[in-house]
């Protein structure tokens, strides 16, 4: 395992991290959070400027051809700041399957748009009986002539609100089959709504929604393999950017234990609160490094293998933020469970990641398999 | 599982049972069990429902108005009430201030509070937490000085739970800055639109509002209002919160909540088959269910032994202590058995406030605003590090 | 439920703790437990004589017709003082299963020796693949004439060196039964050890052990309801004995808290062990309710209701046990470990009984069923 | 889960594990594996077996007659000793006095006592916990006053491990009672035959002996058994009790105790099955399993990283905590696994003095003592309490 950031790593570090510190600031997120579109299309053509929506593409593609250590960097960065903006459901899920599945016209007519912030992706696969099965879908996809008719309803679609294009899994004759669907297609109806943690989803569902040949993402009936890949860099991505939440909801907590008096001294000279921090402390620390393990294993085509480190480091990841997310709202006392301090936000955001790619139940299941 | 009470006990439950179930609006009842705000009009409606029918303010004696129910009687009054779904009381008015009024009101003061406090004419907020006192509340700050006939008030209180809805406060306010910090502290009861008051909401991050901070700009409050000596408001507040303590524990609740999870685990598919189902969520059920029959029987236990010479100190905090934990892996299971759909965070669809039909099953919209409010449980009425400390004090630690 | 003693029972409860206390200090019950035997006959008569053999049984057999409440008073009292007398294994398992099953011929020839502190008796069930089933057994008896062939091997059985009699599941043509074997009866092997918590057992082999039609204990290939309802009897007073064992731990516990100093004062003033401690005294205050549970349903003939309140009393208990086990070893730091103080020994007790009729994992899961 | 190594490091594993299997006997193996006690002939043996070899103290630089490994060696080297149940390392001399003759003892110190520490020659144990010093150890008593040409020590020790087996041992003793308590604290090396040295063996609730009490009564020691300078003692026992809390994680230990877990649980029949397929379980030990790999990958992290600005002090604690809370579950779960089997206590056959046939599993006979003795791990080498204690403090709290 590689422990020390290259230095092209440790520039996407500081870029990532400037950037948070100097646009991120709470009462500048309290107003990106509250505008109508619920991100600032001004950062995301930054993100465009800085590389970082290519960073993991081909150079073929307007990537610079990185790794997903180099996206981890990013994505633990915008942990830390809370940051809204499309990029899991854009960068990680959705210009990650067309680069694994996509044919060569598919990349090319996506990708490069990705990576130059002029397209946003939205990965639909869940669905109101399927809780975290990829296989359990009930959207349909029949033939029609030569193209697809589709059927169904996609459960909380992370950035379908702001997508163009919007990746569905469907059942076909043998197994499932993704498609690409604009949003705009007839029939597609988006239902947007704040999830806990401020970024947007919605629920989205298909009305005889009729979609050429060429929306097909990957081979009919078997988009399976492709969708757990999917999956997995999300549930990464995911232990990326709670390690970066966390990391900051501690240095919040140990800041507050420091200043807040009670008794007549600083609460942090009460054993059991010093006790209870060093403990968060600890759960961060192996949080950071089952994240390490997550993403070294992200991209690995051994299923098997990704599989059982990237649910190891979901368990763990998941665990650690408990113990910091709840401890943190315990020292904080009433003023972490307000909404004009940051520290709830924080809690917020580790509260629903949670709930993404699978609980903590569904990997320890799935690990232990 | 369910525990068993004795013959009488039963037909008082069943009693109750029949009552909430002929005058409770099926609307009311939705709200309880999905976790949405009733509002006051709701809550006044309910409380002129009990006294009518008499089972208004359960824990106050014949004499004061209240049915005179022994501690058994309440218990089963609270298990079926939960159970039904009724609102629970506002504890303010006749939990807190009331027990205090009991014990020191003058015979005017409790002819003139508590049928008002009974029927909810007198909505009451608490006046205790300041921004510097928290779980050292006796470092509190807001200032009372004696005009003779008045005493006038400048400060300020945070977490004034429900101050937008109530009439009325209570409030501890220090009136000797000389005096050691317990010895200094006035109770005092007033109108909360007496001039000089102002309330600002406090909106928490589950969307909601339901605590507020209060401030004091030269506030009058009639000598009226004073309640017991002045500089012993530190043993009555003492007295008030003992008896939060032992209703904070929820456990009506809890088992209504525990019955709800069950019944939407049982909904919720993971892998074809109900999550209720799964082995692995099933025993973590099994787990809580088990914890929270202990906490009952504790409870039935103190209820029983109560002045019998055993310290009702540390049962009282171990009440707060285990309930309060219970409720939060309520909430945490609740949300885990919704999955995905605990994200959507609709904040108008979480509170109620809304029309449009529901994102994913009903019961999910307000599944993840409860288990962040819930987190309040174990910080509010005392921490549970102060409830420990508490209990260490008494082991003679 | 009924939460105060009754007279009956308050009298029990001194005397049961009297006798513990003068007669079972550190040093005396050292003596008992070195000696050959394992265990104080003379106490056993003492038992005897004040009736405490004799509690649950009819006045027709020598008893005074005391209920299950009654017992386990005695039997908390007992947890108090680590006894190591075979209490559990005669009285509430031997002549409980008697009492129920046994034709009156049996009960008249057993129940007034028992009272009287003449006839000791063993459940033999458990068996080396069983694990905590009742049913998975290999043990086998064969018809023989108008008798039975006993071979088998019989695992951990509570008290089979001082039993005079050996009551033994074993597999019959359409189910399992039970049989009175005499502990010196031909083929009878019993090889005796200690147990962690100081009492005996043994590894029991029947070869080709011969017994009548009269050993016949119960209906033919019937005896799983009553097993069933032993080894209730035995978890719930299981649970009652640990009570007494865990009360007196935190008693010990509290005191070296307040006596021992460190860094100039009593370790009790430390933050961190006196919120430790607190947790201890609200696991054991659980525990306590659950026994009272226990002790109310441990005679109950609705075997669901019965199962259900045992297993949650035993998961209960077992939890605080743990709680107050470990934490009083954590907190007394290495003298808790050492053979010559009292602390360890409660410590290991406790963790001896949660191996005693189903652990945690047993009855969570028979609860959860 | 198995961890990579890059391909240098699996090549010295590779090594190192053919030495293990050529050279280990069976019969030692066996002990490990089952909980009994290495005798000190075995560990002897071993301990040539290693030198032989140029195994011996891997942590030894070089210049000290060590194999001079890095870091990640050294941690493949403990994977792999511990995977194939080699007897671990008597720690006291070669990774606890070691290091503070390395730092600070004189050139004829380190001619005299290394090597024979090396080869085991010089068995030491550890002279540090009084009965009234031990989680505030700087409060020890045992006294030692200048003579001249030796310093005459009296007092006493507990919880010295080993002593019965050792020929030496490392002291802290007071040499100065003016000052304040860790500045008059002075570090003595002397064998353990001196006159005036009396052992006592503490039976453990385990029923084995491994720890002693040491009694000194005026016992001679010579001036060149004074580690370092007079009264710098306790800098010299932080600097040693740092080295023992990395190793005390003991990760490769419980990666093979893991696997034993594992194979225990598939031999044992739940209800007709392998209880390694039930999943409650199953599950219980993939939990244990992640916890551990993160706090594999933490250790890689921490020795990656060291001297990179990062604080070691926190990380060296945290190993010290999760590792000893990971020993524990562990030695739970092995009881768990063999049910009823658990409860024989024959402490001789728990501990291998005999030769009778085992009851139950052979496994099973070990499991009960080694519960009962893992306690221990979050009371010694600093209690896990003093170590969350040293990381609030570093993080300045």
């Amino acid at each position: 395992m590689e422990f020390t950031l290259t230095d092209t790593q440790q520039m996407l570090q500081d870029t990532a991290r400037r950037l948070v510190r100097d646009r991120y600031g709470f009462e500048q997120r309290k107003a990106v959070v509250a505008s109508a579109l619920g991100y600032s299309a001004e950062l995301w053509k930054e993100y465009a400027e800085l590389g970082l929506l290519g960073l993991e593409l081909d150079e073929d593609h307007g990537g610079s051809g990185g790794s997903f250590e180099d996206l981890a960097v990013v994505v633990e960065a915008f942990g830390r700041g809370l940051v809204v903006e499309p990029f899991l459901s854009t960068v990680v899920l959705g210009a990650g399957l067309v680069t694994r599945a996509g044919s060569a016209a598919q990349k090319d007519a996506i990708l490069p748009k990705v990576a130059a912030g002029e397209m946003k992706l939205a990965l639909a696969t869940g669905e109101p009986k399927a809780r975290y099965s990829l296989e359990r879908i009930e959207t349909g996809a029949k033939r029609d002539g030569d193209g697809y008719l589709l059927n169904g309803h996609k459960a909380v679609v992370l950035g379908a609100d702001s997508a163009d294009l919007i990746i569905a899994s469907a059942r076909t004759a043998k197994g499932v089959s993704l498609f690409l669907v604009p949003r705009d297609a007839k029939g597609v109806d988006v239902r947007t709504y704040p999830n806990m943690d401020d970024r947007r989803a919605a629920e989205v569902t298909f009305d005889n929604v009729r979609v050429g040949a060429d929306a097909l993402l990957g081979p009919e009936d078997g988009a399976l393999l492709h969708l757990e890949a999917a999956m997995d860099r999300g549930a990464a991505a995911i232990c990326c950017e709670a390690l970066g939440t966390m990391t900051v909801l501690n240095e919040l907590t140990l800041d507050y234990l420091k200043t807040r008096t009670q008794f007549g001294r600083p609460i942090g000279k009460f054993q059991v609160l010093q006790h209870r921090m060093a403990d968060m402390v600890i759960a961060e620390q192996q949080a950071r490094s089952m994240v390490q393990l997550a993403a070294e294993h992200a991209n690995l085509d051994d299923a098997k293998r990704r599989a059982q480190a990237i649910s190891a480091a979901k368990v763990q990841v998941g665990q650690s933020a408990q113990i910091v997310g709840r401890g943190a709202i315990q020292l904080h006392g009433g003023i972490g469970l307000t909404i004009e301090f940051v520290a709830g936000h924080y809690f917020r955001r580790l509260t629903a990641m949670e709930m993404m790619f699978g609980d903590q139940a569904y990997h320890l299941k799935r690990f232990a398999a | 599982m369910e525990l068993t009470y004795p013959k009488e006990a039963q037909d008082f439950a069943e009693q109750i049972r029949a009552f909430v179930r002929a005058e409770l609006p099926a609307a009311i009842k939705q709200k309880v069990l999905f976790h949405k705000r009733i509002s006051r009009d709701e809550q006044v409606f309910w409380q002129r429902k009990l006294v009518e029918h008499g089972y208004a303010t359960p824990g106050w004696s014949k004499e004061h108005g209240g049915p005179g129910w022994d501690a058994l009687q309440r218990h089963v009054y609270d298990d079926v009430m939960s159970e039904e779904a009724a609102p629970p009381a506002i504890p303010f008015g006749e939990s807190m201030i009331a027990p205090v009024l009991f014990a020191v009101g003058t015979p005017e003061q409790k002819a003139h509070y508590l049928p008002k406090i009974r029927t909810l004419e007198y909505f009451f907020c608490q006046g205790f937490s300041e921004p510097g006192a928290g779980s050292d509340l006796a470092s509190l700050k807001t200032r009372a000085i004696d005009k003779g006939d008045h005493w006038e008030v400048n400060g300020q209180k945070t977490w004034t739970s429900l101050a937008q809805y109530a009439n009325m406060i209570f409030c501890l306010v220090r009136t000797d800055t000389e005096a050691k910090l317990q010895e200094g502290i006035t109770m005092l009861v007033f109108p909360m639109d007496l001039p000089g008051i102002t309330v600002r909401p406090i909106i928490t991050i589950d969307g909601g509002h339901s605590v507020n901070e209060t401030f004091f700009d030269n506030v009058k409050v009639p000598k009226f209002g004073q309640i017991g000596e002045p500089n012993k408001g530190w043993t009555y507040a003492k007295l008030l919160l003992g008896h939060e303590r032992t209703s904070i524990a929820r456990i009506g609740q809890s088992k209504r909540e525990l019955r709800h999870l069950k019944a939407l685990a049982s909904e919720q598919e993971s892998d074809g088959t109900p999550l209720m189902e799964q082995q692995a969520f099933r025993e973590k059920v099994a787990a809580l269910e088990i914890e929270l029959a202990a906490l009952e029987i504790t409870a039935l236990r103190i209820i029983s032994t109560a002045g019998k010479g055993h310290s009702p100190g540390v049962e009282a905090n171990l009440l707060k202590i285990k309930g309060s934990e219970i409720q939060q892996r309520l909430t945490e299971m609740m949300l885990e058995a919704v999955g995905p759909y605990g994200l959507p965070f609709d904040t108008n669809k979480g509170l109620g406030e809304t029309n449009l039909p529901p994102i994913g099953p009903e019961e999910a919209a307000s599944l993840g605003p409860n288990y962040l409010m819930t987190r309040v449980v174990s910080i509010y009425g005392g921490s549970n590090e102060i409830q420990r400390n508490i209990i260490a004090k008494s082991l003679g630690l």
